[in-house]
């Protein structure tokens, strides 16, 4: 991999070595159930996000990549170790898709607005924005049950973009997305975060969106978690999903994750 | 099956033989959604009531045509009509309904606002749940007249005892609607409320209680049979002028003069302002709740 | 149309609102409490025909009715009445309870008026009592300590607390009873008017009448209790109350048919609907109203309760005071009553 | 907040002030799952209630020390104490509670099975619901006393007649739970239910009624209360050797001597029955419910 | 595209020929809502689908896959146009998993099992068998809350699967897997397919999962969903995924897509 890194990629190693990441995960086990029939399911994570930095989780289907994010959320305890956010409390977005049935598409946006301090007179235009953004003008008054599956996910999107917390936590936000409107949100998420010097902790299953989005891909490796290995990307932004380099570097880590998966036998 | 079952002919046909009942019912219900006419909407909405009606009526009428007892054990419907043209003629038939209506309105909205609070407590604090929770369930199932004597002695014979019947009525169980309501939201959205940035009063506010609707709706009618219940209760203790004749009362005096066409239109008074608080008031609000959040897609 | 049969307002009050308004008493209102019911037609006929407010000139009367004793007990000890017409077993279960501070009886009211009726298709004599099922109102009250002595004195034994034994005691509410009764559920029932006149008109036979069980066919049914806080703070109230229930109770003598159909006006006022004549007349004619407590059968009752396993023996002294009775008796050139010992000392 | 309200230290310093209330109930409710010692549990499952058990006596023997009305009115906790010692060497104490439990239990659960199929059809049928729904709220609110004449005409002073004003309170309250219940399942549930292939009975079986469980759980407790009331009401009117002395006719018996401190114990063993069954029916059942769904992710 | 038909076609086009296809859609048309604010979602659909054909339907997000799917699947009616399914009632995978939250992963096989008259005492072992398939031998006791996002989505298909019926629909199954998991599923599906004769009518997003699994890829345009275009894929079985057949078809259907998409303008 070319030493090709950016400034703000610099700046981020500046921030680390300052001893000031935006998530620090130090040591963390997590294991579900009681003393006897627990499931082990993250055992002695460690990992660093740099203020303003992208990094992809990748992993097998239930290696612990959500149990993760929730707990880098705060929404649950880790069995022992420490995470710690300084920046507070991180917005989320739940692989399923969690908007609230008795509000509509627009509403269930502007209470997270509303949570985070923005004026009402503002809520409603704000609103109809980040709906735009994720495609999806003119649902503002759609309910969640009207919508289809990928509307949700986008309307999910435009929430946790809503939250306006400096540390954006995503599981597997596009999955039930065509390639096109993808390829879209991708743009906007990248501009997003160059934007507004967002830290983005990004959950997916398509190893080229991993690639295409992430300056450090974490490869999680299965029952139990661990880090498996970690690529720094330093291909030069704006990425194309279809690029040589995008695609090379997949195929790279794609075997990587083929070989952990073998590793820990059918599960 | 009014949301489900909408197959195509062609899947209707696969319906075993040993459900065709069911199959049967179902097909009554398969009542076509989109730009239903008036008289449709008559027909589905006002035409099953009318016959169940019509159905009471007829049985009665026949029980009594044939004699099955004497008519003063069971008088006809037309004795208990003129008993209420009596009371029209009275003048006193909208205010006897309307004493006890009011009472038991504004007890039941007393109940709700102080048993909200409470069953917000109780549901998410661990050990209020622990230490008030059975307390809340043994109240509900004690009887009201229970409370009567004690309720008399402190309070007196006036509108306060009244209430404070009416309280120990509701309150419990409008707190344990909602706490079962509460119960049943789905931990996703108190997470998705969590991360939103939820806490305290917010968090009650526009993640507990919105989410806890469908079951504290629920709680909440049975709070109001509750109260009304109870109120029914702490009338027959005591007649007094301050207090007004309301539907309990009416009714016990009925009983006393053994006046069975008299007890029976207290009985079906009662029900009425039972059927109509439940049709007017929680009806709607229980169809809008489930419309909304998609629970309900046909219109009923 | 709607209301077109409604009485007259000032028809239905009370006819007199005060006399010339000379005295005033202590308390600008006083609360009286009844039962709609032919026992207590001193309350009823005294205050339709507006005699007490005669008596009390500005202090206005505030009528509370009830429809069994242990809420008109409850109400006294709240303070929600003042003065009230009641039975001797919630009268003496009041007083024993509080250990004598709640109330005090101050005078009589009426005597009679409870009778045994049977199901004359079971029962045509006392012997045929055994095995039978006779209702009285409640464990414990008057009717019921009546029927279990009774019992007792025919050598019929009975449980007094669950009513199982020769004879099956069940006890069930006044208003059920002739349901009970034309269901077969009783054959027979020992309970007061107008209870008894109706299920005489269901086809049930007058076995006994209690009153010729007692001397001089005279045994209290109805006293006037006081809270003796009120007795204190407003005995010329109280002294005027019994002016007017003396009054009653001679204009009731002098005038039966008079005060009869009053009474009756007063019921269909308080519950809506009048008694019919056929259970009005025998009933009616069957209470004698008096202002003499007959404090001697109020201690047989209790000691007949005692016997019987319902009670635990009761220091009724001092529930008497019939001070203010017998002044009010003096006045009116009347012989004074009698506490039977259980007097204030 | 027990599932989701265990954010580490970290994100708990940022709990703005204004909530420190509820942040500080949020401590409290946060307790630790795994391996909980025994000691862990009495303090956290033993220790609440019993607070609040010493709390109400410690109030009610101050308003008795403090002379705030006169004993006959507000007996002591020591005097009913003593009534109860006195129930307990006559010897009646099982009995008088086992009466009213039996007779409570045994109406309940055919209230139950009344009820059940009846709130499947209401739920399920739309011309039913129009036409029995609104009959069920009325039926709801009307007081057992009502019931308790027509009852005894009908069917004497026995056992069914209990039954009947049991029945009468009870199954309105049931089936309307279920139909709350069967109202709250998510549509998807009965798509599914119906691409697998359940029709009529069978949907019920494994769709409906395990979908509804929550909401219909509810409706059951609220059913035991219409239960256990209707019953006390049903004791309070007659008594009669074959039926034994239950706890409401006990309650009354002590009201007509005026015995204030045989209310009180009347009232203190009607309301332990309730949180009784509460505690060692419902609950458990209900937490295994919650917990099989994941609606309840910490012990309670 | 070669013509390299395999037997098995010849043998669904004879089928198709005679009149009989297992799924027929004729002129369809869906919309949501009352008369005046009605969405109008599906216009003039007409559809069949041989029995034993694999057919993928691709479209943009919210262009009417999945209340297509619902239709044929007999949960909703047409708003005009009519369905047949000659065979009797399909199964089908929802978008959303579905399973019964009261029931374990294993029971919500076996309640399939049991509604699909397989005999109590094989039950256990096929839905075990069912779950060893998916991937998920040993999660037969999990319950649903307890078992990741693809997890579920496997169980979901195990299920659908134990349904027994000979024509399949499925909504975007995989869309919440990693590569490798899918891969392997992908080889299980195509095999359960051809020996099973079942007919399969697949969501997927995945412009490369359509060609790697289908005999006739449909692509729906947006608002209304019409039939856009169809491709007959006469790549043979077993394909890879990444094979260079399947890429430069890709490649020719995403660029459809794409113009699909904007020919309908920001949706
Ligand atoms: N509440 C729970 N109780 C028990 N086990 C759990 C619980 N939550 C998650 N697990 C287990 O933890 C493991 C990891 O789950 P997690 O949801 O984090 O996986 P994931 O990496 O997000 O998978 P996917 O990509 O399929 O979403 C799974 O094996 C799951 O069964
Ligand atoms: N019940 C409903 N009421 C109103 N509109 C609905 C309803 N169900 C679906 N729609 C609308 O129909 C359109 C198609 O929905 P559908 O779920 O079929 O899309 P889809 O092709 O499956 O999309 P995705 O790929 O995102 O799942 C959407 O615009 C949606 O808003
Ligand atoms: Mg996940
Ligand atoms: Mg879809």
């Amino acid at each position: 991999m070319s030493p090709a890194l950016t400034t703000s990629e610099d700046a981020l190693d500046d921030g680390a070595l300052a001893g000031s990441p935006a998530v620090r995960i130090s040591h963390v086990h997590k294991s579900f159930g009681r003393a006897g029939a627990a499931t082990h399911v993250l055992d002695d994570i460690t990992l660093d996000v740099a203020p303003g930095e992208f990094v992809t989780l990748l992993g097998a289907s239930g290696c612990g990549k959500s149990t993760l994010l929730n707990l880098v959320a705060g929404l649950d305890k880790p069995s022992s170790g420490t995470i710690e956010v300084p920046g507070g409390r991180p917005s989320l977005m739940f692989q399923e898709h969690a908007l609230f049935p008795w509000l509509t598409a627009g509403k269930n946006i502007e209470l997270a607005l509303r949570l985070n301090g923005v004026p009402r007179p503002e809520r409603r235009a704000e609103a109809e924005r980040l709906l735009e953004l994720v495609r999806l003008g003119g649902s503002y008054g759609k309910r969640v049950h009207e919508l289809s599956g990928g509307m949700r996910q986008r309307v999910a999107m435009a929430r946790a973009l809503a939250q306006g917390s400096s540390v954006l936590l995503m599981d597997e936000p596009f999955a039930a997305l065509d390639a096109i409107t993808r390829d879209v949100l991708h743009d906007e998420i990248t501009r997003i975060w160059a934007a507004q010097k967002l830290t983005v902790l990004f959950v997916t299953h398509n190893v080229r969106e991993a690639v295409r989005l992430a300056q450090r891909v974490v490869l999680l490796s299965s029952r139990p978690g661990r880090v498996a290995r970690e690529w720094q990307i330093d291909l030069p932004q704006p990425r194309r999903i279809e690029s040589a380099g995008v695609a090379d570097l997949s195929i790279e880590i794609t075997e990587e994750l083929r070989g952990e998966i073998r590793r820990h036998g059918k599960h | 099956m009014a949301s489900t079952d909408t197959a195509p002919s062609v899947h209707e046909a696969q319906v075993p033989d040993s459900a065709s009942v069911e199959a049967g019912l179902d097909a009554l219900e398969a009542v076509q959604t989109q730009g239903t006419p008036l008289s449709e909407v008559l027909r589905t909405k006002a035409l099953p009531p009318l016959i169940a009606l019509l159905l009471v009526l007829a049985l009665w009428q026949g029980a009594f045509a044939l004699e099955l007892t004497s008519s003063y054990k069971l008088p006809s419907p037309g004795m208990v009509w003129s008993s209420l043209v009596d009371l029209w003629q009275a003048g006193t038939l909208f205010s006897i309904v309307w004493t006890s209506v009011w009472r038991g309105v504004a007890g039941f909205l007393a109940a709700v606002a102080i048993g909200t609070p409470i069953g917000l407590l109780v549901a998410r604090v661990k050990p209020v749940r622990t230490a008030v929770g059975p307390i809340l369930a043994g109240l509900q199932s004690l009887p009201s007249v229970a409370w009567v004597p004690a309720a008399v002695i402190w309070l007196g014979i006036n509108n306060s005892m009244m209430y404070a019947v009416i309280l120990l009525g509701a309150v419990p169980s409008v707190a344990n609607g909602l706490v079962s309501g509460i119960d049943q939201v789905p931990p996703l959205f108190l997470r998705a409320g969590r991360t939103l940035g939820a806490t305290g009063l917010a968090n009650a506010r526009h993640i507990l209680l919105p989410g806890a609707l469908p079951g504290y709706l629920a709680g909440l009618k049975q709070g109001w049979a509750f109260s009304w219940r109870s109120l029914m209760a702490a009338e027959l203790v005591a007649a007094s002028p301050d207090l007004g004749l309301g539907l309990g009362r009416y009714l016990e005096n009925q009983r006393e003069s053994a006046d069975m066409s008299g007890v029976l239109l207290g009985i079906i008074l009662i029900l009425i302002v039972g059927m109509a608080i439940d049709l007017l008031l929680f009806a709607p609000i229980e169809r809008r709740v489930l419309r909304n959040r998609g629970l309900l897609t046909t219109n009923r | 149309g709607y209301g077109s049969k409604s009485d007259d307002k000032a028809a239905g009050s009370p006819a007199v609102a005060s006399p010339a308004g000379d005295v005033k008493l202590s308390a600008d209102s006083v609360k009286i409490g009844y039962f709609a019911n032919l026992t207590h037609g001193t309350p009823l006929v005294g205050l339709k025909e507006g005699i007490f407010q005669k008596e009390l000139g500005t202090t206005q009367v505030k009528p509370q009715i009830f429809n069994a004793g242990p809420a008109e007990i409850e109400a006294l000890n709240a303070g929600s009445i003042d003065i009230g017409w009641i039975g001797p077993s919630p009268a003496i279960n009041g007083y024993v309870q509080s250990h004598s501070e709640a109330l005090k009886i101050i005078g009589g009211s009426a005597s009679g008026g409870v009778k045994l009726v049977v199901n004359p298709d079971k029962i045509s004599s006392v012997d045929d009592l055994k095995g039978k099922k006779i209702a009285t109102p409640q464990r414990g009250n008057t009717q019921d300590v009546a029927l279990l002595n009774y019992l007792a004195g025919k050598g019929l034994k009975v449980n007094p607390d669950s009513g199982a034994g020769d004879v099956s005691v069940v006890r069930t509410d006044n208003k059920v009873t002739p349901d009970a009764y034309s269901s077969g559920a009783i054959d027979g029932a020992w309970v007061p008017e107008p209870t008894a006149s109706k299920l005489v008109t269901l086809g049930a036979k007058v076995l006994l009448n209690e009153k010729s069980l007692w001397p001089d066919n005279k045994f209290v049914i109805t006293n006037i209790i006081v809270s003796q806080k009120f007795l204190k703070e407003h005995p010329d109230v109280v002294e005027a109350v019994l002016r007017g229930s003396v009054n009653t109770n001679a204009f009731i003598k002098a005038n039966p048919d008079k005060a009869k159909a009053s009474a009756n006006a007063a019921i269909k006022e308080a519950a809506g609907n009048a008694l019919d004549a056929s259970i009005l007349d025998p009933a009616w004619q069957d209470i004698e109203f008096l202002d003499d407590p007959l404090a001697s059968t109020l201690q047989s009752e209790a000691d007949h309760a005692v016997t019987a396993g319902l009670l635990k023996k009761p220091d009724l002294t001092g529930i008497y005071d019939l001070t203010l009775l017998n002044k009010v008796l003096k006045a009116a050139g009347q012989n004074a009553v009698a506490d039977a010992g259980l007097g204030t000392k």
